[in-house]
């Protein structure tokens, strides 16, 4: 325990387990995401403890920030009321549990073999500045961050167009 | 050059005829018959030139044009033309102008893409049958198929969609095991001269070591055996025939027909002489099986159209048995079987046509009688009957008989057992004519007899088989001609 | 400076990973399948982000930022959609969309 | 002269086409059907004068017409043979078909398919004519296998009754039959002799095959099967009977005078082969004697005028096949000849009386037609006793005496044949003069409708001159023929009586016979009745109507069979793998799409189910 960074490394990791088990579980969708709230920003505290403080800011800024509340905004939209939580329950019967728990056990296992079976002794906590990363960005990787724009810009018209026809469908229905 | 004319004319006709149907079906109808009988007569220009009694009887390709096509890969546009090849381009042009004329009454829907597709095909069989470059042969092979589809999915009758679906896949997977024999062929080519080319010549002499060689013809045979079609390949061309046009009828079992036996005696028997060998006794009994198999089932089906489907798988039987005989005499009848069994058989489609058009159907159990009401179209129908059940005197029998002389100078038993075919062949061609032109009129049928462009058409058919069976000579002067190519086949 | 056992790391984005896909596969809400995916997709960063760091190069983070990226697209398009099916059939559940079936 | 000859079956052709492409009156067409006819007997007389005054140096003339086809050594021509044996055949057949022609003009008068029947019958005198004049085996063929179709379309005439249809089909299958063996018999020829000219042919055969060589067996038998076949010998003569659902002439004209001879020429043609091979020609006397005797027992049983003539026709040819199987070629010839004359008559009177009652074919239905139809009472007499063998006065019992005598002592002949021919006398004339007593004699059951014109009398008249003239020109036309067709006499026997006796049994045979007629079918009528139905001679009676049972034997034998495999078969049981190909294909789209169920979280589910698999596999592996 000489390392000051360990501690809250496993904390923060422990938190955002336990947060992203409580958010996957919950039946009332808010709930779920204040949650996923907090894993986020659990997981930031993890990524600043191995040494990433940009990758960190981001996750706060973008994924805690901009994205949970894309979900939020649609949450409310929808009103959605105490008979959905209802509904919510009955699906999370315990008979719904088994498939995805065993699958998703298998799986951890299987990743854990594979880190354990290699004895890695190596050690993370190398701190990337922001000036590599941006180096990085704009040098070798700047094929992928233009394709990375075209995406966005795509993601952009598909939202739009998709949500221009809910617009018309839903005036056709009414 | 006058043998790309001849290829660019059809596809020109056709690209012209396609949207001329919109401003009047007429337009169409002239363009495409204009296109073959210009190519006709290039051809009978051919005839006088190169194969006239004047020309002299020595080897060599009588036309020839080749091209530089993609020469990365040795490809040539390469075409040329002997005895063989002139014999069936005319019979295709002559056969062609059939069809266009005959679809004059009977095609009323979408007249231009018809025409478009069936002189694609006619281009597509031109390219098959002048090809001197094993790609381009492969090429047309395949321009030949998409159109054919279509002639039958388009303008077939109910269940027209199986019955076109089931002729692409038997073509089309044949077709590519050959394709896979062609690149074998050509890498094994390479592999032994260094030397990338589809040129038929080089590929002559390529040595094979005896295992590969007949992997290689296995893969050709397949396409040809299934376009032949041979048995047990056959079972797509009744289901087509019973579905199809006349028209597309005609081409489909009288000129793939010829396609395919073309290809299997100007690639096949050259390219792998000893593999031929070898495999040429289960040829030779599966066309034997074949003749039987299908003459008894001709008499028993009721579809008009099956029944001369099974009537033609028949003679193309013989065509098999002659090509696998390993005898001049059998090959020589082979052509002649290949260009009678053409008239014949596709004459025996349009009289079928004819009925379907007058009683609107093709069974044969609504007809019965019909000589009291269409005399001529049932004389006509009577005739073309004889010519099927080789009768001499008729092109269908020279044909068969020089295949069983020269079957039996090998193979005895074959010839008397194929014999024996010829008299099936009487069963079903007497039950055609007694089921549907004589008994008796109980439909009480009132029909106009033949139409002065059928007439016309039945009329010359009938001289040329009248020709073929009395004096076939000029036919296989023709063909002598062609020996040189392949002396061994022809001695 | 630092030092966590690489495998640590690796194995919390397994978690992560595990987890969001259980929650993929037991949510018929199609509103927590989308945040069930978001947390697999954090998961699969923090993966990135570990190996990156192992190294000491940027790559690592510079991947998280792709990450970021289509996660961003992903979740606009989903919602926009998931918008869409909400006001066609007034319900999220997942199971009742079928159309697709063979 | 003798060059007009390819006119003799040219004409006939050129005559069919027109008659079968234009569209003339019944007039036109009796004028050009029979003037064409009449043109061609003319011209072969012709040539038969200008033959028989100035015969070439070689004894023959070959007329080329055209080479045929010239493939690898396969050289036929389209070319006429003219030596003694094709001159008498040709000048029989035309002078009768000119007969029958006449005839008809009046017989088929009126029927809608006149045009056509002339067209069917002038082709059908082209083909004959063209068979019997060919050079070359393949010619031959073409003519054999035209007639045969002329037969076929003429038998199935009155196409309207399905029943004529499947006669005609009957006639031409079974023919063809027996075509397909000698088919495969010109093939072994031109394998073996290399040529398929009918005299080069002979030439080789001798230079090449020694007596008795399996080269020169199977090639006569095969040539025998055609010619049993054709000339409805056993074991092919049921599609005879049957094929009296024709019309009247054309019974007389192809199933009575000319195309089933055609069989008989054959052998006659093809003579040195059967030399060559013995046993083939003593094949053919045994089986033209069991055909005699068994077509003359089922004459003796049957009710319809027709088919009476149509059981004695065979019979008749079982005669000729006898006398070309023990040697007595010749004789084989001249009663091709008369039978062709007094056949003829028999069927033209049988068209007359069948016509005048209105289409009655029973004979048990007919009786005392001697005083309504005078003329023709007589000239069927005549034709009767010749056909049964009157003595001194008959052609007919020239040619069998003749016959008769060759089959004890000609090479092949023995005593057991000589019994047996005299079995045919005695049947011949039993059954004929039932046939005469019961239709002309006893009383009138039927009232006569229609009496004969000039154009159906006037042949009946010539051939019964000739029924009776014909026989006396015996010993002239042996000593003709005698240069290409001689009387092979037996050489090691020695006969133990003379000629002179046979024919004496021959007439104390015949009337026997004629008085046992007498007896049952015209004194006591109640005679036949009673022996007909005792037990034994009900049994042998249906036996023997039913033509000793070959028919139905044939029909489980083959037609069933064949019948049952075609219906079968129908669907195409080959199709049916490629069908099963098909529907595997199906299933396994089936059970495909059921994993498409369309859900989400199910594909969410198989994806990580792979991506767990896939692991696992690198992992433990």
């Amino acid at each position: 325990m000489t390392n000051p960074m360990e501690i809250p490394f496993f904390a923060a990791g422990a938190v955002a387990v336990i947060a992203t088990l409580l958010a996957i579980t919950r039946t009332i969708a808010v709930h779920a995401l204040l949650y996923l709230i907090v894993s986020l920003l659990a997981v930031a505290v993890v990524f600043y403890t191995m040494g990433a403080p940009v990758v960190a800011a981001l996750e706060v800024i973008i994924y805690a920030g901009a994205i949970v509340v894309l979900f939020v905004f649609v949450v409310m939209m929808m009103n959605l009321g105490a008979q959905d939580s209802e509904t919510e329950r009955k699906w999370l019967a315990w008979r719904a549990w088994i498939g995805p728990a065993v699958l998703s056990a298998l799986l951890l296992f299987e990743v854990i073999y594979l880190v354990v079976r290699a004895p890695v002794s190596a050690t993370i906590g190398s701190i990337s500045t922001p000036k590599e990363i941006g180096l990085a960005l704009y040098g070798p990787y700047l094929l992928g961050v233009e394709l990375a724009s075209m995406l966005l810009l795509g993601a952009l018209v598909g939202a739009c167009h998709v949500g221009r026809i809910s617009r018309s469908g839903r005036e056709v229905q009414q | 050059m006058i043998l790309g004319w001849l290829i660019v004319i059809l596809i020109a006709g056709g690209l012209i005829a396609w949207p001329l149907a919109r401003l009047h079906p007429l337009l169409s109808r002239l363009i495409a018959l204009s296109a073959v009988t210009l190519d006709l007569a290039l051809a009978l220009v051919l005839a006088t030139r190169d194969f006239g009694p004047g020309s002299t009887a020595g080897g060599g390709w009588r036309e020839e044009l080749d091209w530089s096509w993609i020469p990365q890969f040795g490809i040539h546009f390469h075409l040329g033309m002997d005895g063989l090849s002139f014999l069936l381009v005319l019979l295709t042009l002559f056969l062609g102008v059939v069809a266009v004329v005959v679809s004059w009454t009977e095609i009323a829907t979408a007249v231009g893409f018809y025409h478009f597709n069936l002189l694609l095909i006619l281009a597509g069989i031109l390219g098959v049958l002048l090809s001197l470059d094993l790609f381009l042969f492969y090429f047309s092979w395949e321009l030949m198929l998409v159109p054919m589809y279509f002639l039958i999915s388009v303008w077939g009758r109910e269940r027209r969609t199986h019955a076109a679906v089931k002729f692409f896949l038997f073509t089309q997977l044949s077709g590519l095991l050959m394709l896979i024999a062609l690149l074998a062929l050509y890498f094994a080519h390479h592999q032994a001269t260094g030397i990338y080319t589809f040129e038929y010549q080089d590929l002559l002499g390529t040595p094979l070591d005896p295992h590969r060689a007949m992997w290689i013809m296995l893969g050709f045979l397949a396409a040809f055996a299934v376009k032949l079609p041979a048995f047990p390949f056959h079972t797509w061309l009744p289901d087509a025939c019973a579905e199809a046009s006349a028209a597309s009828n005609l081409v489909l079992a009288s000129l793939m027909a010829a396609t395919a036996a073309y290809a299997m005696i100007r690639f096949l028997l050259p390219l792998f002489p000893e593999a031929v060998h070898t495999i040429s006794p289960l040829m030779i009994v599966l066309a034997v099986i074949g003749i039987l198999y299908s003459a008894i089932l001709a008499f028993s089906q009721t579809n008009l159209m099956r029944l001369v489907a099974y009537a033609s798988i028949g003679h193309l039987g013989f065509v098999l048995l002659g090509i696998f005989a390993g005898n001049s005499l059998a090959l020589r009848g082979t052509v002649m079987t290949v260009i009678a069994h053409g008239v014949s058989i596709g004459a025996l489609f349009l009289v079928a046509g004819a009925v379907e058009k007058r009683v609107q159907s093709r069974e044969i159990d609504t007809m019965g009688g019909l000589w009291d009401t269409i005399p001529c179209l049932s004389g006509v129908g009577l005739f073309f009957a004889l010519a099927a059940l080789g009768l001499p005197g008729l092109g269908d029998f020279i044909g068969e008989f020089l295949i069983l002389i020269g079957t039996y100078q090998a193979h005895i038993a074959a010839a008397a057992v194929a014999a024996l075919g010829v008299l099936a062949a009487t069963f079903y061609a007497l039950r055609f004519v007694q089921y549907a032109f004589q008994g008796t009129n109980i439909h009480s049928w009132h029909l106009p007899d033949l139409a002065a462009h059928e007439g016309f058409v039945l009329g010359v058919l009938i001289a040329v088989l009248l020709w073929l069976g009395l004096y076939p000579q000029p036919v296989l002067q023709t063909l002598a001609q062609a020996a040189s190519h392949a002396p061994a086949l022809w001695r | 400076m630092t030092a966590i056992p690489m495998a640590d790391g690796l194995i919390l984005g397994g978690i992560l990973f595990a987890v969001g896909l259980a929650g993929v596969l037991l949510r018929r809400n199609l509103l927590l399948i989308l945040v069930s995916i978001e947390i697999m997709l954090n998961g699969a960063g923090v993966t990135f982000v570990a190996a990156g760091s192992r190294w000491g190069q940027a790559d690592g983070q510079v991947m998280f930022l792709f990450i970021l990226a289509a996660a961003a697209a992903e979740v606009s398009v989903g919602l926009a959609l998931l918008l869409t099916y909400y006001h066609r059939r007034q319900t999220l559940d997942a199971d009742y969309v079928n159309e697709m079936r063979g | 002269m003798l060059r007009l000859l390819w006119l003799v079956p040219a004409i006939p052709l050129a005559s069919a086409l027109a008659l079968a492409v234009l569209r003339l009156s019944q007039k036109t067409v009796a004028w050009l059907g029979t003037c064409s006819i009449t043109a061609s007997s003319v011209i072969s007389l012709l040539v038969s004068i200008s033959f028989l005054n100035a015969p070439p140096a070689s004894g023959a003339y070959t007329q080329i017409l055209w080479r045929w086809f010239d493939v690898n050594g396969l050289r036929p021509e389209i070319a006429l043979y003219l030596d003694p044996l094709s001159l008498v055949m040709m000048v029989v057949v035309a002078f009768v078909s000119f007969l029958i022609h006449l005839y008809s003009t009046e017989f088929m008068s009126g029927d809608d398919g006149y045009g056509r029947f002339f067209a069917y019958m002038n082709l059908f005198v082209g083909c004959m004519l063209t068979l019997v004049l060919a050079n070359n085996l393949l010619l031959l063929y073409l003519g054999w296998e035209g007639v045969g179709l002329c037969s076929y379309l003429l038998i199935g005439f009155w196409y309207r009754d399905p029943a004529n249809g499947r006669a005609g089909r009957k006639a031409f299958i079974v023919t063809r039959a027996g075509d397909t063996a000698m088919v495969i018999g010109l093939f072994l020829l031109f394998h073996d002799l290399g040529t398929l000219n009918i005299q080069d042919l002979m030439h080789r055969a001798v230079l090449q095959w020694p007596i008795g060589s399996s080269g020169a067996l199977a090639a006569a038998f095969l040539l025998l099967s055609g010619a049993v076949g054709k000339s409805a010998q056993l074991p092919l003569q049921t599609w005879l009977p049957d094929a009296m659902a024709g019309p009247t002439p054309v019974s007389a004209l192809i199933h009575a005078a000319t195309m089933v001879t055609a069989g008989v020429y054959l052998i006659a043609r093809t003579h040195t082969l059967y030399s060559l091979a013995p046993q083939a020609q003593f094949a053919a006397a045994v089986i033209g004697a069991a055909t005699l005797l068994m077509a003359g027992f089922s004459a003796l049983t049957q009710h319809d005028l027709k088919r009476v003539l149509a059981y004695s026709t065979i019979s008749q040819i079982g005669y000729m096949f006898l006398a070309l199987g023990v040697g007595a070629w010749p004789a084989a010839i001249f009663h091709f000849m008369t039978h062709a004359f007094f056949k003829a008559l028999l069927f033209l009177g049988a068209g007359i009386v069948i016509e005048s009652l209105g289409g009655e074919h029973d004979i048990f239905r007919m009786g005392g037609l001697r005083q309504k139809l005078p003329v023709t009472f007589w000239t069927f007499l005549v034709a009767g006793c010749s056909l049964a063998g009157l003595p001194l006065i008959t052609a007919g019992a020239f040619s069998k005496g003749w016959i008769v005598w060759g089959a004890y002592s000609a090479a092949n002949g023995s005593a057991e044949l000589w019994v047996v021919a005299l079995a045919g006398v005695f049947l011949t004339a039993l059954y004929t003069f039932r046939m005469i007593f019961l239709v002309f004699f006893g009383q009138q059951n039927s009232q006569v409708t229609r009496k004969p014109g000039p154009a159906m009398v006037i042949p009946c008249l010539i051939l019964a001159f000739l029924s009776i003239a014909g026989g006396y020109i015996r010993t002239p036309f042996a000593s003709y023929l005698s240069t290409v067709l001689a009387w092979n006499p037996g050489i090691t026997r020695s006969p133990s009586f003379g000629e002179m006796f046979s024919e004496a049994i021959v007439a104390l045979v015949f009337f026997l016979g004629l008085c046992l007629a007498y007896v049952f079918f015209l004194r006591r009528r109640d005679y036949s009745t009673v022996l007909a139905s005792s037990p034994a001679g009900s049994v042998l009676h249906r036996f023997w109507f039913s033509d000793w049972g070959m028919d139905w034997l044939y029909d489980h034998l083959f037609v069933r069979p064949v019948v049952w495999i075609a219906k079968v078969g129908k669907g195409d049981p080959i199709d049916g793998f490629y069908a099963g190909v098909g529907r595997l294909n199906e299933i396994a789209w089936r059970g495909l799409s059921l994993s498409q169920s369309g859900r989400l979280r199910w594909y969410a589910a198989a994806v990580a189910a792979g991506t767990i698999v896939l692991i696992g596999v690198v992992i433990f592996s």
